[in-house]
């Protein structure tokens, strides 16, 4: 079992995760058809209405029905600031997501806590959950957002998303204890 | 005209107002803790005042009061009163507008609730509690409500730090700053 | 065995269960508690309700806000005068210009300087602030429609605001978060040829109004889960310190723009429009009725707008304009002490307030010399109308409380500060 | 025949995406997410408590009135050949049978919904 697979820092995982043909085409399907669940709590909710508005469509891309419950999403689009009281609500709704999923911190305050560097509110949303895609700007422009999204899609296609690398980390660990096993 | 709001008011409560003062036109009372309830009661019948919508309600602490241009003895000292809690108060029918202040000692800070009197300040005073450490007898459910339970101290104090968390969750995973704990870099990090 | 003996107890307690009538052989139902959490499509995401009903009327409820504390007043006590800005920007961001101005207000009022801005400074300032109240209503309208069901209105209102945004963005650069107003002025003047653009766009916003004022007015639907919904009487409303749409489709005749006029709004006309019963149904109406009111202020300026400065000369208080920080030594240390220490508001403190997207939206500010406010108190329309939505959403049906939440516009940064 | 090949065709479409789901989706289940969902707090209260018997009347009404009209549907489609029929002497005549079928299958749900309206179960107080 000489292989590290103690995290799923992207940079090491590339290693080896690697990614057959076959398991490129349900990756395919995943990409477009996102079921987001906006988590918005502040300003950003503005730009959010904005990127759903007809000017800006995000319904181009497949990812414009939002699903207000975790069961049906696979796209945690973080729309906002995350405070410390709001923290165990966004890990529950983290962790009662299907798999696979992956998360958007939408706007500079779910990536770094923005300019709130104070008691209440966290620096950023990937304290308490994986994120995959981090959005700058406060509010982002609703191209940014797009721009992200089609980042996020590549992602998803190569196979590297957090959520995927995690599964694949756990079937290789499974399947080398099998092998052990026999 | 609203110097006749404060005047009225010296004249109905002598000893209640410490003092009164009008600086950037806005009309400020002091008032004693213990005749506060009995004041705004009065503040918010009396025809002549009809006082009888709340504005907000706030408190300063005075811990770190230092003016600038101002001699020494104004400065914030032990024998002073370090909190002041103040109530802006309206008059729709009258449009004119108060300011109650209460002055609090560092060791009790506690005052009679205007919950009762004017409901908007019902959340106003647990705001006040939550971020001041204000007590104030008799409201109906004294309780944080900005901030959760487990929070410690009152962060609004001036010898709160600012940036002091308390987490309730965080990543059991978390990528550790690598500027904080330099032996834990990853070889990949620094090639 | 709890569970069998009250239900024994329960219906030998009673009388003999042949004489019952049917309602009284019905076992009563138990009281559900049902949370709605923070993470929720009507609840803006910032609040969170612990509901207790019986089946499906609301018996008890207590509403929880903070989920989007933010700390402002803390982080203003650590920022210059002109800094705090883009803070207020995040605390209604609904209508950010409101805040903005209402922040300049107030550091003003603490200097003195109310009635001695440039008569163009003020007339940009309450452009501005018409247009933020502009996106404020149609953004309310939209969201509480859509809320209901009514996607269409959503998308035409949102249509409009994107307009209004394209023209903001114009103004000061940024679409939402605009830190456009300075303490003595403005930060720029307004854009070349910005009678046409504005005029253009309420040309076109207009007919949008009208249309979506037909599509909800005559709709039944609507009409039915709107009307008689969260109604307030005009004494709680002012008991409960309800100010802006929400009193005056109560019945209180209070708009600080009138009753405490300030900037230049005395030599503008617009009228006030009142409710009468308070309920959901009035609270649009009064909205619907000030999106054009707003139109109005905004034609009226630009008829009436003078030429000059846009922001005062006060040498104490505004930046020396670009040529001169690069060219004179003086202008520049001027330009160095102003960005670095702020500017040196005299010790005192003044309450300024003016009529904000919600209602009366004030700064409680508390100087000390230095160029760091002591204190900056928010006074916030939300946090008062969240108070009372409780009392609201009394003895009405869960549905109920999605209008309900739309319509008292309670907006997290505002409300939890 | 062509019935039975409906059943099968509808039968393995939806046998091909639940294994599809259930082989390619992968699982990963934890003690979190088999809670119930509350909008992200902990959910409080037990669903185990007496409900209101409203709640049963409201879903039994709904499934009458859903299957009525679930009822129409076939109706719909086979209403061209019930209303074009040939006459005794040979020429094509519109007949209202069909029409009168559904008239009388609706006008007895319309008595029940009568009666359910009077008994104020639909609403809720």
């Amino acid at each position: 079992m000489g292989l590290e697979l103690s995290t799923t820092r992207l940079e090491d995982a590339a290693k080896w995760a690697k990614q057959s043909k076959l398991a490129r085409v349900p990756e395919w399907g995943r990409k477009f058809s996102l079921f987001t669940y906006p988590f918005v709590t502040a300003c950003c909710g503005m730009e959010f209405m904005s990127v759903a508005a007809p000017k800006y469509d995000i319904a181009r891309f497949g990812a414009e029905f939002p699903r207000f419950s975790p069961r049906q999403s696979d796209l945690l689009m973080i729309v906002g600031t995350i405070t410390e009281k709001q923290g165990p609500a966004l890990k529950r709704v983290y962790d009662q997501m299907a798999e696979p999923k992956w998360v958007i911190a939408f706007g500079v305050c779910a990536s770094t806590g923005g300019f709130y560097q104070n008691y209440h509110a966290m620096p950023g949303a990937d304290q308490v959950i994986p994120v995959d895609v981090y959005i700058p700007g406060c509010p982002p422009r609703p191209e940014q957002v797009l721009d992200a999204l089609m980042m996020l899609m590549d992602r998803i296609q190569d196979g590297r998303g957090h959520s995927q690398l995690r599964l694949k980390r756990d079937q290789m660990i499974a399947s080398a204890q099998s092998d052990d096993g026999q | 005209m609203s110097q006749k709001v404060l005047a009225a008011l010296t004249a109905a409560f002598p000893d209640a107002v410490v003092r009164t003062g009008s600086a950037h036109d806005d009309e400020t009372a002091w008032i004693k803790r213990e005749e506060l309830l009995a004041v705004a009661t009065w503040l918010r019948d009396d025809p002549a005042m009809a006082f009888d919508a709340p504005v907000f309600c706030t408190c300063i602490d005075w811990i770190d009061w230092r003016p600038v241009g101002r001699p020494v003895s104004e400065h914030w000292s032990e024998t002073k009163p370090r909190f002041t809690v103040c109530y802006q108060l309206r008059s729709v029918a009258h449009k004119h507008r108060i300011r109650l202040e209460v002055e609090l000692p560092e060791h009790d800070p506690r005052l009679p609730s205007l919950a009762d009197v004017w409901p908007a300040f019902n959340w106003q005073e647990r705001e006040t509690f939550d971020m001041y450490g204000i007590r104030f007898d008799g409201h109906p459910d004294l309780r944080r409500i900005y901030l959760y339970e487990e929070f410690v101290g009152y962060p609004l104090r001036k010898d709160y730090p600012k940036e002091k968390r308390q987490p309730l969750v965080r990543r059991d995973d978390l990528p550790v700053n690598p500027l904080k704990a330099p032996h834990a870099r990853h070889e990949s990090d620094n090639k | 065995m709890a569970d069998a003996q009250s239900l024994k107890q329960l219906v030998l307690g009673r009388k003999d269960v042949q004489d019952m009538s049917d309602e009284e052989s019905e076992l009563p139902p138990e009281l559900m508690t049902v949370n709605m959490g923070p993470s929720h499509p009507a609840m803006h995401g910032t609040v969170r309700i612990v509901l207790t009903v019986d089946g499906e009327k609301i018996v008890k409820s207590d509403i929880q806000p903070g989920y989007l504390h933010r700390c402002f007043e803390k982080e203003s006590e650590y920022a210059t005068y002109t800094q705090v800005f883009p803070y207020t920007d995040r605390l209604n961001y609904v209508s950010p210009m409101i805040n903005n101005v209402g922040w300049a207000m107030a550091v003003e009022k603490l200097l003195g300087l109310t009635g001695k801005l440039p008569r163009r400074a003020e007339y940009i300032r309450v452009i501005v602030s018409e247009m933020s109240r502009m996106t404020d209503h149609l953004t309310c309208i939209g969201a509480s429609a859509m809320e209901l069901g009514a996607f269409t209105p959503f998308l035409y209102f949102l249509k409009a605001r994107e307009w209004l945004y394209e023209l903001l963005e114009k103004i000061s650069g940024a679409r939402l978060t605009h830190s456009y107003a300075r303490v003595g002025g403005v930060v720029k003047d307004l854009p070349l040829d910005f009678e046409a653009d504005l005029t253009l766009c309420l040309d076109k916003i207009d007919p949008v109004i009208v249309d979506v004022e037909k599509m909800l007015l005559s709709n039944k639907i609507f009409y039915d889960r709107v009307v008689g919904i969260g109604a307030m009487s005009r004494e709680d409303a002012i008991k409960t310190g309800c100010v802006g749409p929400i009193a005056r489709a109560a019945g209180v005749d209070y708009d600080v723009r009138r009753d405490f006029p300030y900037s230049v709004y005395p030599e503008l006309e617009f009228d006030v429009p009142l409710g009468t019963t308070g309920d959901c149904y009035d609270r649009y109406l009064v909205r619907l009725e000030e999106l054009r009111q707003c139109a109005r202020i905004l034609r009226q300026c630009m008829r009436q707008i003078p030429e000059g400065a846009f922001v005062v000369d006060d040498p104490r208080v505004a930046m020396p304009p670009k040529k001169d920080a690069y060219n004179t030594i003086e202008s520049m240390i001027r330009h160095f002490k102003h960005i670095v220490d702020g500017i040196r508001v005299p010790p005192g403190e003044a309450y300024a307030f003016l009529e904000g997207g919600n209602g009366e939206l004030g700064f409680f500010v508390v100087a000390d010399g230095t160029g760091r406010p002591y204190k900056a108190y928010c006074r916030s329309p939300s946090f008062v109308h969240l108070s009372t939505a409780s009392q609201l959403i009394h003895d009405h049906y869960i549905a109920d409380v999605v209008p309900i939440f739309g319509m008292i516009n309670m907006i997290g940064g505002e409300c939890d500060k | 025949m062509p019935a039975g090949v409906a059943i099968l065709f509808a039968l393995g479409f939806c046998g091909l995406f639940t294994a599809l789901a259930v082989l390619v989706g992968p699982k990963a289940t934890n003690p979190e997410k088999l809670k119930p969902f509350e909008c992200g707090s902990e959910p409080i209260g037990s669903p185990r408590g007496r409900y209101s018997v409203r709640f049963y009347q409201v879903a039994i009404l709904f499934l009458v009135f859903d299957i009525e009209a679930a009822f129409m549907y076939p109706w719909a489609t086979l209403y061209n050949q019930l209303s074009h029929t040939v006459g005794p002497t040979g020429a094509p005549m519109v007949s209202v049978f069909g029409f009168a079928e559904m008239l009388v299958f609706v006008g007895i749900l319309v008595v029940a919904l009568a009666y359910v309206w009077r008994k104020k179960a639909i609403g809720w107080d």
